[in-house]
């Protein structure tokens, strides 16, 4: 007798034919409600949709809550989670080793903002190839509540006191340091940071994501701006931002005028939809002062604040390097030969 | 060319009737820094080798640019010794600022070159003065203003040529591997040279009793420093990655890279560099660079020197917790902080070998020659891919940036040891895998390199709790469990590092032991030893964690000297802590005071304990 | 309150017939970390401290902000032992996670308490269990559903009271300190409590076998922590700068210098601070405004870890060369790299004492006690101005962070010592003056400060080479002979730190040498072993370098035992290093899981030796 | 018989009654030449003309060439050569101990902008009241020729080889950090160095001034901008600039609207008089501006670029300190009394 089975729903595949669960990670052991949990389930969904190869990732981190995020996404993808401040220069080590990785960078405000500020804007000069995302929280999440140099002059914290110092800004820094590609976002806007990772995969060279990631144990008062609350209300988009594949084909639909479509170097597309002003992220100098401006009057901007579409020479290009991943030369290209010792040796005589 | 005014030589009668020296002296040229001494010392250096008489150079220059006393001295020995002699027995002294000093250091029955227009103090009675002509040499020789002070200093070559006997024919060919073969610049500074040794024949008729004669010592051999010796082996030991901060003496060890990795390195099908040598912005970031490219799988290396080993401290003690082949080339120099940063010393031995905090112990080489630092240039990597974490080669100044003789150096017959690697190949013929895991009882783990085709390569790595399964831990049981598999690899590293090397004599009363730099002064001393009837073994440590031999030599003897170059004896240290049951007879022979130590000093200091 | 459904207790018949067990037991809360137990915890202890009962509380706490396990240990000693008890007689079982393994650290006849919601196994038979309705009296209690979860923790609180006695009017004065006297708050857990005792009185009729009976043994002693007891200590030194980077466990020392500081050291006449705490971007500024601030004359620290210390090495060379004061309280931490921050051990015992390169040793302090984490507090600095050189404090996780009962803290009797400076009045009196003479024939020379108002009060400081008069030098002799002054200088330290404590068993057979938080675990062990007729002699070294009577100690016993809680023994090792010839009698005892060493550990392994 | 002695020339003394010699120091190790020693000479100039109490000045370096120099300067002034790259951390930390002191920094564009650009920025964040005087040549002097952080894209040495990676720009980094007081100069402009410097003493907070002082042994090749002969033919001053003390009256004549008088926090006035455009030093944003077209346009602007001339709060400021030195405070302030002692263990019983 035959029954009919109830199909059992395949689960989706991307391009590469994974599941999503393969772009997983382990559990968070974060507190719930952290921002940084949801930058963690956008990377997920964005690594997944995009089709990119999860072997070939490699992730990065310093240490902090933020820098802890990566065992809990791309458990497929190698990771490092380094010294406090100090990531940039592994991943510039590991990504000159091997120019295939797809690096992606975790940090936070205290290990990109403080103790890491050098290696930061050294990364940048030297413009290594990949995404870093800040997790901005404007405190130390993980010892508990201090003041990282985020946070915002004149605020108050339970445990922290008043911070007097006036905040560094990421994105300016990145801008200044030469990045061309330079984004703000909110970890309560998950749409907004998954097309900008999107375009970020896209970029050719570095990509800065300075998102801000509530904490909510330590820092998510009404009064921060580092806080879900202010986030929501604040929060005031350059622009509204859709991100086409080169695969596909645009079909998005928008009055003239009304959008700016900035090609990626690999021919996908950001497509941004202009609110309201008619900020164009490809003017270095028109990002520096947009972002001077929000310091002043204290706004909070999101979106892609500054492109360079084409990209810059990498460190890649820099060193000229072949195209053969350093690690993966046979040994017979490592050693060279009995002659040329001998030769060399021939002027040492 | 006008034969010039000649001063009478000051020439006591008891030398001038004294034995002729042949190839066995030490000459010193003092000059202000950056007044281009370089040509005419490297030029008498390659003239003397070229002759076959075993030769050494050595440069001691201040942290200065310009203007601050140099010293060069040149050394030959027809018995080969290769050290730093005590005294020297020719002076040129071009330096007016530190002559009175300078004649101090020479050896009764000395000689003394100096310009005839400096105002030099001729204070000592028992020495033979030659008063140059060199303004008047200079002046006729035809250079443009500009060059004038750089040829000056032919000037002294050209007369030691003629009180020596160095062969003109050897300082033409020298000059012309100095120019490369550029003939403009030979044959001005050959014409200098030239006048010099004319102006000498016609004036200096009294025969020197130095004299150097053609042997056939240096055939085959090879003259370089360690620094550039250390570059050529981690060329040929693949390095792919090298980041690095500037720092002195260590940045020839970067320039040696430079020079040939261009050279021997270009991929054969894209002619593009098989390699990435970065500068970084400090010693941080150049460690933190090795350890990203190290992970992924490269041969990565930086060089360094102590301030920057001391910010290293906090990476060094991630890689050998989380376990990342890492090299660095440590090239010490004198002191505490900036200390004398243009002064060789051995003082970095402690801070190495426990670099970093917690219960951190580090892998360490210590090469004792220019062959070694080629050598180990290569095993560095072989050892830092093997053993999986930091190796520190603690070279020196003296050796790393002095002009040594060596043998030549031996094409490298192991392959190279890419250590314990799984592969996606391997990966789909094992059930399951750890990062962690013991599987060999040697306490070495497999790894997967980042970029790794199959689905269970990757790992996280973290310098925090992880179990065998690179999985996080707080967990007492898993943490123990990975600190004893660390401690066994460190057993491990003991059996397979360099061994040390002894000499024996028969009847030895004591042992002797040191390391690096020091081996020429004390084989050189061990003679001397001898010949006052001290007989005393040799046994020269080549890496930490020190080998089981280091442990049979001391029980051998009661007494055992340990030598070395830095202010605190830390060898002795090290191996009192190591072998409490010998540590009464480790007696500490330590000297700091900027110079490579001397045969003399050890004979002398051997002699008043044992002789 | 309605009676709650009550599951009965399968208590093994044997443990029913106990002895009683009073003010001599262990008890373990063991929770989800962030889930708010500490009110619960420290009421406990608290009360217990305030029945007069000797009583120490240690938290057991992850890397972690929220959720992962967290264990609370309060140890009820009536013989006044503070040491970690290797297993534990009560377990409070509120995290499901662990339940499992925590049951499994229980001593025979102990005792369970858990939320009857959990579905815990209750594996052991040989355990008394308590299931407590959690749940239904945190409902009944009419808290407001977002202080649920913190005042569940009080039901345990109300249980173990009914249970061991505890008195209800301590509970109340427990909770009056910690929410300083806020009534609501009070009144709301004391109804908890309240509650749950209730419950308890009308449930739980078998009397238990642990029991709590007031004694006298605390009164006018302190409870508190080491980093408290060292700010407090600081506050008293005059410390005036404070640098410093957020790192656990040390970052409560400058919580307390928080604390404190506005409190006792506001301006007398200008009601501004009188003095300055600075959060610095990394560890390396941290030390680096130290430095500066000590150079200009304040009394300035800073507090750091592991990682920090090693991100300090470079500047701790300078301070030891350039002798500049510094303190730095390192509290240590669990590991080599990141490790397990929130574990103790006493790893940095050799990174700390040799940090920085080249021929760098440094003074370090062991306190051993909340009592002398006070008086090193202020001591530190007199040592730092004294000796003019940096001072590292090593006290651990273990007594920086835990809860310890102390003698109370006496005044410091002797006035601030702040070294050989010289004024502007003093340049008056004298001819001259140079930075680095050894006048004194001590090794310490007289500074001045910046800002001193005479025209000879300058001079240039710097890590490079100097001679006694502060002038830049590359000279040998002057570089000697500075270096010279430097270790007899170090040996003056041997001379003015605090000596090591002994306490004397007659007949002893062995010795046994320890340090820091190690203590209070050897005073019981040393107990223990007397009751098995091993007696051992007993010294707490206090400092680094070691004073003579160290050497004394070790001339005394064939074996002496140098018990440690680090993986490599590394004291033993710095003992073996400095005294050679009595080396072989060092057996180092080290053990490095984590945790506080217990007497147990100790015991047993001296006993297998001795015994 | 009575004879008349020629009279000897008194040495002109200032307004404290010293002499230029008490402001010098130690003979210069450097080489001939070097633009080190040059802003040395200005440093000693200009302290003896202003009167500054050398006692009371602190000098303070890192590493370098550059940084060996306030051993040639200022000898009867206390001075801190610390280690590379964390001189800024050590200042902070003498200027908290002691808020008297005048402190003078003098770095290298290594020191600064490589090793130590992370201390660089932290300081400048906590406006540390101090001078702050880069001496860039765009190369490691000291360790004989590499390249520094602020070398040219694409420049070429023969020891270093070919650059490849784009400068960092000192001031633009400088005035984003929130300094309120960026000046670039020349070595071989004196006349604006010390107009510059002697603004920066009455500058309230960090001055930061980054003069291109050339290497003559490493980098002093026509086609470097960092060389005597670029400088020279290329240096653009924004406006001349006199320096008018408070004690003493404006005198300078110019015509309406030609000048610009900047009136300092300690009264004193700086005259600008503007050149070929009507450059507003006292505008963030046009100073960032202009500083991103010279750098696009390979422009070599001197002058003082920002100035907020009140200036802004300091560190002491922040911390809030008592106005007496810490370092003077006596013993009895201190260590808190016997009493305050029995009082905080109260707590803990
Ligand atoms: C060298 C060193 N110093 C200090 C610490 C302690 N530490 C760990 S995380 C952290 C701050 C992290 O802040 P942030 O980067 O903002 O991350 P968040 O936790 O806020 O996500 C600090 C100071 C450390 N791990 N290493
Ligand atoms: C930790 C450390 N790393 C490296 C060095 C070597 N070093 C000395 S000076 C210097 C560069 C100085 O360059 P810059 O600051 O531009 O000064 P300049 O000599 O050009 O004036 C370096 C790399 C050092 N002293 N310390
Ligand atoms: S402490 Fe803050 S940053 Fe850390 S996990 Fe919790 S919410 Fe996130
Ligand atoms: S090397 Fe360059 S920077 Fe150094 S002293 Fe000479 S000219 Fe000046
Ligand atoms: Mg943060
Ligand atoms: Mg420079």
């Amino acid at each position: 007798m035959a029954t009919t089975k109830a199909p059992v729903a395949k689960p989706k595949i991307n391009l590469l034919g994974f599941e999503q669960a393969e772009y997983k990670g382990g559990p968070s052991t974060l507190c719930p409600g952290c921002g940084h949990d949801s930058i963690s389930s956008r990377i997920v969904s964005v690594c997944f949709e995009l089709g990119i190869q999860p072997y070939q990732m490699a992730k990065f981190s310093g240490i902090g809550c933020s820098s802890k995020t990566p065992a809990y996404f791309l458990g497929r993808s190698h990771g490092f989670n380094s010294v406090h401040g100090r990531m940039p220069s592994v991943a510039t080590g590991a990504l000159v080793a091997n120019r295939n990785l797809v690096g992606l960078a975790v940090s936070g405000d205290g290990d990109t903002g403080s103790i890491g500020l050098g290696q930061f804007k050294h990364m940048v000069r030297r413009n290594v190839p990949m995404i870093y995302i800040i997790e901005n929280n404007g405190v130390y999440g993980l010892t508990k509540g201090q003041f990282s140099a985020t946070a915002d002059i004149g605020q108050k914290l339970k445990y922290a006191g008043l911070n007097e110092l006036p905040p560094i800004d990421l994105c300016t820094e990145a801008i200044i340091g030469g990045c061309t590609f330079v984004a703000r976002s909110f970890a309560g806007d998950p749409k907004q940071v998954e097309a900008l990772l999107k375009a970020a995969f896209s970029h050719r060279g570095m990509a800065v994501i300075d998102i801000i990631s509530p904490c909510v144990t330590f820092n998510n008062n009404e009064d921060s701006t580092k806080s879900y609350a202010y986030g929501k209300e604040h929060e005031e988009r350059l622009h509204d931002m859709t991100f086409v594949p080169a695969r596909e084909e645009i079909t998005v639909d928008y009055a003239e005028g009304e959008v700016k479509p900035v090609t990626m170097h690999d021919g996908s597309t950001v497509i941004l939809k202009k609110l309201e002003n008619a900020y164009d992220p490809t003017n270095r100098l028109e990002a520096l002062t947009r972002l001077e401006e929000a310091r002043a009057n204290q706004e909070f901007i999101t979106g892609l604040i500054y492109v360079k579409p084409e990209g810059a020479p990498t460190i890649h290009d820099m060193v000229h390097m072949t195209d053969q991943p350093l690690t993966q030369l046979p040994d017979s290209k490592l050693r060279p030969s009995r002659e040329a010792l001998t030769s060399v040796l021939q002027d040492l005589l | 060319m006008a034969v010039v005014d000649y001063q009478t030589e000051p020439r006591p009668a008891e030398i001038a009737s004294g034995d002729l020296n042949i190839n066995d002296f030490a000459i010193i040229v003092a000059t202000p820094n950056g007044s281009g001494s370089q040509t005419a010392n490297n030029t008498l250096l390659r003239a003397f080798f070229n002759m076959g008489i075993p030769v050494t150079g050595k440069n001691l220059f201040p942290s200065n640019i310009k203007g601050l006393p140099t010293w060069y001295s040149i050394r030959l020995s027809k018995d080969g010794y290769q050290a730093r002699r005590h005294k020297k027995d020719i002076l040129v002294a071009m330096n007016p600022a530190t002559a009175q000093d300078d004649l101090k250091d020479l050896e009764p029955g000395g000689v003394c070159l100096y310009p005839n227009d400096s105002r030099m103090e001729l204070a000592r009675t028992d020495i033979t003065y030659y008063p140059m002509p060199v303004k008047e040499l200079v002046k006729n020789s035809g250079v443009g203003v500009d060059l004038r002070d750089y040829i000056a200093n032919m000037v002294y070559v050209g007369v030691l040529a003629h009180l020596l006997g160095i062969e003109i024919a050897q300082i033409e060919s020298a000059l012309s591997k100095h120019f490369k073969g550029k003939a403009k610049a030979i044959q001005v500074n050959m014409g200098v040279v030239n006048a010099a040794v004319e102006w000498s024949q016609a004036n200096l008729q009294t025969p020197c009793q130095f004299r150097c004669e053609p042997m056939a010592q240096t055939a085959g051999k090879l003259m370089l420093d360690g620094n550039t010796a250390a570059a050529l082996g981690a060329v040929f030991g693949g390095v792919t990655v090298a980041a690095w901060y500037p720092i002195t003496p260590s940045t020839s060890v970067i320039d040696g890279l430079n020079d040939y990795l261009p050279r021997l390195r270009m991929d054969p099908e894209t002619g593009q560099p098989n390699y990435a040598v970065i500068q970084a912005e400090d010693e941080l970031a150049a460690i933190g660079m090795v350890l990203g490219a190290g992970w992924a799988g490269a041969r990565a290396m930086t060089s360094t020197s102590g301030p920057g080993l001391s910010l290293m401290a906090e990476f060094a003690g991630f890689s050998y917790f989380a376990e990342v082949p890492a090299v660095i080339w440590d090239v010490m120099r004198m002191g505490p902080s900036t200390g004398m940063p243009t002064r060789t010393s051995q003082g970095d031995i402690l801070s190495a070998y426990f670099l970093s905090h917690g219960d951190t112990q580090q892998v360490c080489l210590l090469p004792g020659s220019v062959i070694e630092c080629f050598e180990f240039g290569y095993l560095a990597f072989d050892f830092a891919e093997r053993l999986q974490t930091l190796i520190i080669v603690l070279s020196d100044l003296d050796l790393g940036m002095n002009q040594w003789m060596s043998d030549t150096f031996e094409y490298p017959e192991q392959p190279l040891d890419r250590g314990k690697v799984l592969h996606a190949e391997d990966l789909k013929q094992i059930e399951s895998w750890g990062r962690y895991r013991d599987v060999d009882g040697d306490g070495i783990a497999y790894r997967t390199l980042p970029g790794t085709n199959h689905p269970n390569a990757a790992y996280f790595t973290r310098g925090s709790g992880h179990n065998a399964d690179a999985k996080y831990t707080e967990r007492s049981d898993e943490w123990m469990e990975n600190l004893d598999r660390l401690a066994k690899k460190f057993q491990t590293a003991r059996t397979i590092l360099p061994k040390p090397l002894e000499m024996n004599h028969e009847n030895a009363t004591a042992g002797l032991i040191s390391y690096g730099s020091n081996d020429p002064a004390v084989i050189e001393a061990l003679d001397r030893l001898r010949e006052q009837k001290v007989n005393v073994a040799y046994q020269r440590i080549r890496a930490l964690p020190f080998a089981a031999e280091v442990g049979d030599f001391l029980a051998k003897y009661e007494r055992v000297y340990v030598v070395e170059n830095n202010y605190n004896g830390q060898m002795a240290q090290l191996l009192r802590m190591e072998y409490p049951a010998y540590a009464a007879r480790v007696v500490a022979l330590a000297n700091c005071d900027g110079l490579p130590l001397t045969a003399r000093w050890i004979t002398e200091a051997v002699v008043e304990q044992e002789g």
